[in-house]
Order: structure tokens, then C-alpha cells, then sequence
């Protein structure tokens, strides 16, 4: 079984994606949503364990979500971006989601 | 229990959140007595912030909202019997398990003996246990 | 594919609403079915047909409310969260003695074994809250 | 002392609201005066007179507005906040041409200046919120 | 002039308490409120910090919301219960409040 | 300016929250906007996520909402000249000032020059600022 999980807070002010990244079984995705997508950016104090988990897992950001912030530019090296019909895609890929609120 | 044509699903409920600081964590618990007359394999997971709805002692007289912490120890009744509270959680947070209610139920295949609903879990174990849920609730 | 949608926050406060909005329009134009939205916790805001944006904002209520009768949605507001929070139809104004209602079209009050219901019967759960 | 109070989140989803009826109702009790308690944000969400909460826990809505009446309270809910989530008064309603209001006693909708007032005309400023 | 900063958040899930701690001055004063009052308690990776603050500056917790909480044992020295009339008296006693949403 | 009659006061406008997310940084704004026509003392904090809601090049067409970013930019002229940011929560995010908007506003002492808004400074520094304030609102 693979499963998504999305993460919609900041890095910076929530536990979420710390938890996320330690919850997270090999071959499982994450994606970037909301303020979470702030995460996916490099030279933050939260690229090092962001690139630690594109090791055996995917990593999703949501565009329009990013565009939004301003946060196009520097994105860290593998992640990949997804609109709309991509976050559904990903959702109907997986055979589960948890939403990391 | 197994009705050939009942749809039987392995469902989460997830609680990272504080009680009383916010409503998530009592319209969670609402949602999972319901969920229990469904016939599905529940289990409730409390990670982060979410152990802290497990606490004793809580008395809530002076703020003046409604105090439900009993209602965990009710969830025994209501045949929920895993539920899984994540260690870093707690340690960070300067708890041990005697710092939280103890909660029971009674095991059926077992004489109804009673057996402890709380199973301490790392992050990991319960990562795993997250991968073979059909439907996982965040609150 | 058959979704069940929980949207957990208000109109305009978080965004999760419009996330849920956006990604439901988009699963629907893929094809995919939406077996049931449904708001629990202040998400229950996003049914009063009460608002008033301003002109240049969108319309979160009215867009819900578009969606559902462009799709024939089933969207379900707790009555436990509504009662709450103050999200009335004309039976819970009767039933609570109140003197109006607030509920937008295409939404409709029910009770927490919607949302089970719609775990079980659907293929995929997705949450948005904060 | 002249006290100004903001209320930032709205009933139950938060206790913001609590904290705040109860610091307000202790500094009356000890003889201060409170100038002003604006709602903003989710806040207006407590100014709604159709919420019907279970028997077994507080009123949030009726609370303030007994605390007002006692007490002479000014309780302001920010319009523009109030226009996105649909709390009403008579006035608003004709205004915006909905067929229902739903604002609580004691309450009333005005702009945002009454929150700066607030800043200047008290000794303190105390905020509740999120 | 001083300053009294009140905490709502737990620590563990919010900045709130983390930059509170940085530009509160000493002298000051620090009332940890709702889920702030996590903050108070001793054995915790918040204690050092607020152990810190203690040396220049008073912390306060709300005891209402430590009751509520179940967190009446273990409070770090040093730190004084009021209720909601040694809030008010807070307020008045310090020329303006912040508080950390 | 100088009415004697009337009171002026310090008042600090806190943001620690990122824009889109969550309401607070527009309903902050608006707050901000309305409270420039009473000729008070003002002055502006971004400290943690509220350091993003200034960031450069946001376009929120495909998330529906309303695009508010140009409005920081207005502030100059509602004579708003006091922008103070905070260091270290640019460092913490890999940000530094080029990434934010370049915020002006026109000295009307020194012959309407154009001067930069934005003040870098450390917790510390702001921390003296704050207790400088009569009244801090925070969103």
C-alpha cells in the first residue's frame, strides 16, 4: 500500500512536516499545499531533511499554491510541481491520503 | 460483526492537536462514537500535541468548557481497542505513559479480560500502521 | 474514481475551502464522481447564503453552492457543528425555536454518520482543515 | 482603567472567545471599565444569534450578550469581516438585499475605526485570538 | 516601560514561544495562557528556555487553563499561578500587552 | 498634525503569519489602511511567516483568491514609514531583502525624498521597539 501525504502548514510554525517526514514510509509521496509549500523551497532550515526524504520518497508541490507566495524561484532539486488536476492525480494514485493539518 | 454484504474498512482518526485550546480534539471524539456503530476496524492515533488530550486530572470548571476527558475512558465500551500514542511525543513533551488516563476494554476471544487500549508506538511503527489504513481522519 | 470530500475550516478565514472547492472542480472535470462534501468544525461557515464579499473577492458560498447544482453535489453540513455555530435550515430553526434560517442552496444538515458513510462508500477520503 | 478587548476567533473553534469573556467579566468585577469589545476576523462569528449549543455546555453567544446588557457593554462587529461571513443586522441586511439577519443582542456592525478608537481611547489593549 | 507578553500556543507546535523568548526584554513579563500553559512545566525541551527567561524576567500561567489541562503537577520554579483577577491585575500593572497569536 | 486636543499614541501592527494561508495578513492590512486616517504614531512588525506576506511576484490567479501584494507597496503613501522586519526570521527562511518588495515611502523633512521603509532588525532591536508601543495589535 503507498500513501500521500499532504502537508498544508509551515514549516517554520507547525510540527507537521517534521512529523510527516518522520512518519513517512519508503516509496510514499508527499505534497506541498497551502503554507506548506514554503518547504520546498532550498537555503531554508528545513532543506536539508526535505532533500533527506527525496531519497526514497516523492516529493510534490502544489503551482498554483507557490505562484500565490511568490516561492517559484529556488525550488530544491527533484521536487516535482502539480496543479489541480495533478494534486487528484496523485490522490487516485495512492491508495490512501493523510492530511497532515 | 461479519455481514458478507458490509463493507468493512480500516479507518484512522489522527489527533495532533491540544484539548480546550481548540475544538478539535472533543469534535473528534464526537465523530469516532458515531464511527463505532459502523462495524469498521477503527483505530485513533495522538501524536504531537495530540497526547495532551490523554492527560489525567483535567478539570475544566474554571474555564467554563464542557470537560470530556472521561469520554476516552468510555471508548473501551464502544469496542475501540487500539489506540496508539507516539513515544518522541511524549518524551519531548517531558510525559510517560502514567502521566495519561489508562485505558481498557475487554477482549471477547480473551474471556473478556481487559486489556490495555494504549500501544506505545515510534513514529516509524506508526507510520506503518498509517499505510494500512483505507481511511485516515485528521482533526 | 468515487471521493469523499471533509472540509474542516470557514469561508475566508483559512483557505482550506477554497482548496477543497478548487480541487473537487477539478476531480469532477477529470470525471471522477464526488460521493458527498462534507463540513464539520467551522467548516459548517461555508453554508450561510448570508455573506456578502466584496465585489472584487470570490464568492466561496455562492461557488459551493454553483458546484453542487452544476454536479448535482451532495454536500452535508454537521448538525452538531451547526447548532454550534449558529448554521440553521428550516427544520433545526423549528426544532431550536429560532427565528430564521441561514442555509445556502444546495447545502443540507445532517448528522456525523454522513461523513463514516462517506469513508466507507468512497474510494478516497481527502481532508482539508488547518 | 479604561479597557479596549479584540476578539479574533469565533465561538467553540477556539477559546479565544473564552479567554476573553472571562478576562473581561473579571476586570468589570474588579471595578474597571471596559471601553469597547470589537470582533474581527472569525471573531464576528460570536455576534450570531442562531446558534443553538447542547445543553450541557456554555452559551457562548448568549454569555456576551448578557454580559453586555448587565453591564452596558459597547460589543462592535468589524463590517467588512462580517460581510464575508454572513453576520447580519437589519440594517446590513437591506443593504446587501439578504432576506434574513441573524445578529445577536447587545451587538452591533460598525467599520474598523471603532478598533483604532479602541487603541486610543483605552489605557490597554488586550487581544484574543489565534 | 514595560511590556507584558502573553503565549497561547504550545510551544511545541507554534513559534510563538521561541521568538517571545527572543525579544522579550528584561524586566518584562510573560503570561502563558490557553495552550501556552504547556509551556510551564518542568522535563520538558522547552524548560532550559523558560528556566532562561526566569532570570530576568517574571513568568506567569494561567491557572485555570493548567487545571483544564491536567498540568498542575510539575511546574518549573520560579513561575506564579494568577487566575483570570491576577490577569487583569497584570495588565494594569505593565504599560501595554503583547500577545503572541 | 499637532492638535492638541488630541491623542497620540505608539501603535504597532504585529504580523507573524504567512498571506493566502489564513486571513490575517489582508484583515491585518485593512486594519492598517483604516487606522492611517486617525495620525497616530504607526509602525510595523514582520516577524516569522509574516516576513513571507512581503515577498515579491505573487500571482493568485489559479488559487481564486484576491492578490493584496501591491497594496504593502500603497503603504508609503498612507505615510507608513515604519517597516521594521526581522532578521532572523530571513535567515531561518533562506530569504533576504531582495527577495521582499522594495518598500518606500516620500520624507516630507528632507524635501519629499524617497526613503527606503523597510528597517532590518534583530529580535532584540524589535523587542526594544515594541516596548517603545502604547498599543500592539496582533493578527
Amino acid at each position: 500500500m503507498s500513501m500521500l501525504h499532504t502537508v498544508n502548514k509551515s514549516p517554520f510554525n507547525n510540527d507537521a512536516l517534521s512529523k510527516c517526514l518522520q512518519c513517512a514510509q519508503p516509496g510514499s509521496s508527499i505534497l506541498f499545499i497551502e503554507d506548506g509549500v514554503y518547504a520546498s523551497r532550498e537555503g531554508t532550515t528545513f532543506t536539508d531533511s526535505v532533500k533527506e526524504a527525496l531519497k526514497d520518497k516523492q516529493v510534490y508541490v502544489l503551482q498554483p499554491d507557490l505562484d500565490a507566495r511568490g516561492m517559484n524561484s529556488s525550488l530544491i532539486d527533484g521536487i516535482k510541481t502539480v496543479d489541480y488536476s495533478g494534486f487528484v492525480d496523485l490522490t487516485t494514485e495512492h491508495d490512501s491520503v493523510q492530511s497532515w493539518l | 460483526m461479519s455481514d458478507a454484504e458490509q463493507i468493512t474498512k480500516k479507518f484512522m482518526y489522527i489527533n495532533r492537536k491540544a484539548p480546550y485550546g481548540t475544538i478539535y480534539a472533543w469534535e473528534s471524539l464526537e465523530v469516532v462514537l458515531i464511527a463505532a456503530a459502523f462495524d469498521q476496524d477503527i483505530s485513533l492515533a495522538f501524536i504531537d500535541d495530540g497526547v495532551y488530550q490523554l492527560t489525567k486530572g483535567q478539570k475544566t470548571e474554571a474555564i467554563g468548557l464542557k470537560n470530556f476527558s472521561a469520554t476516552y475512558r468510555a471508548l473501551g465500551d464502544y469496542d475501540i481497542q487500539k489506540i496508539y500514542v507516539e513515544k518522541e511525543s511524549l518524551e519531548t513533551r517531558g510525559l510517560t505513559l502514567d502521566d495519561l488516563q489508562h485505558l481498557v476494554y475487554e477482549d471477547e476471544d480473551d474471556d473478556y479480560a481487559e486489556k490495555d487500549s494504549i500501544k506505545l508506538v515510534s513514529a516509524d511503527e506508526l507510520g506503518k500502521i498509517m499505510e494500512e489504513q483505507n481511511v485516515v481522519l485528521s482533526f | 474514481m468515487k471521493f469523499g470530500i471533509l472540509v474542516n475550516e470557514g469561508p475566508y478565514q483559512h483557505q482550506a475551502s477554497d482548496t477543497a472547492y478548487n480541487f473537487v472542480k477539478s476531480a469532477l472535470e477529470k470525471g471522477h464522481e464526488i460521493y458527498r462534501v462534507f463540513f464539520y468544525h467551522d467548516g459548517v461557515n461555508n453554508g450561510t447564503r448570508l455573506t456578502s464579499p466584496p465585489q472584487d473577492d470570490r464568492n466561496v458560498v455562492d461557488r459551493w453552492s454553483a458546484l453542487a447544482k452544476e454536479n448535482d453535489l451532495d454536500m452535508v453540513i454537521c448538525v452538531a457543528a451547526a447548532q454550534r455555530r449558529g448554521i440553521v435550515d428550516q427544520g433545526e430553526m423549528e426544532r431550536n425555536g429560532k427565528d430564521a434560517s441561514n442555509i445556502a442552496e444546495g447545502f443540507r444538515i445532517s448528522g456525523l454518520g454522513q461523513l463514516v458513510e462517506a469513508g466507507i462508500q468512497s474510494d478516497r477520503l481527502v481532508v482539508f482543515g488547518d
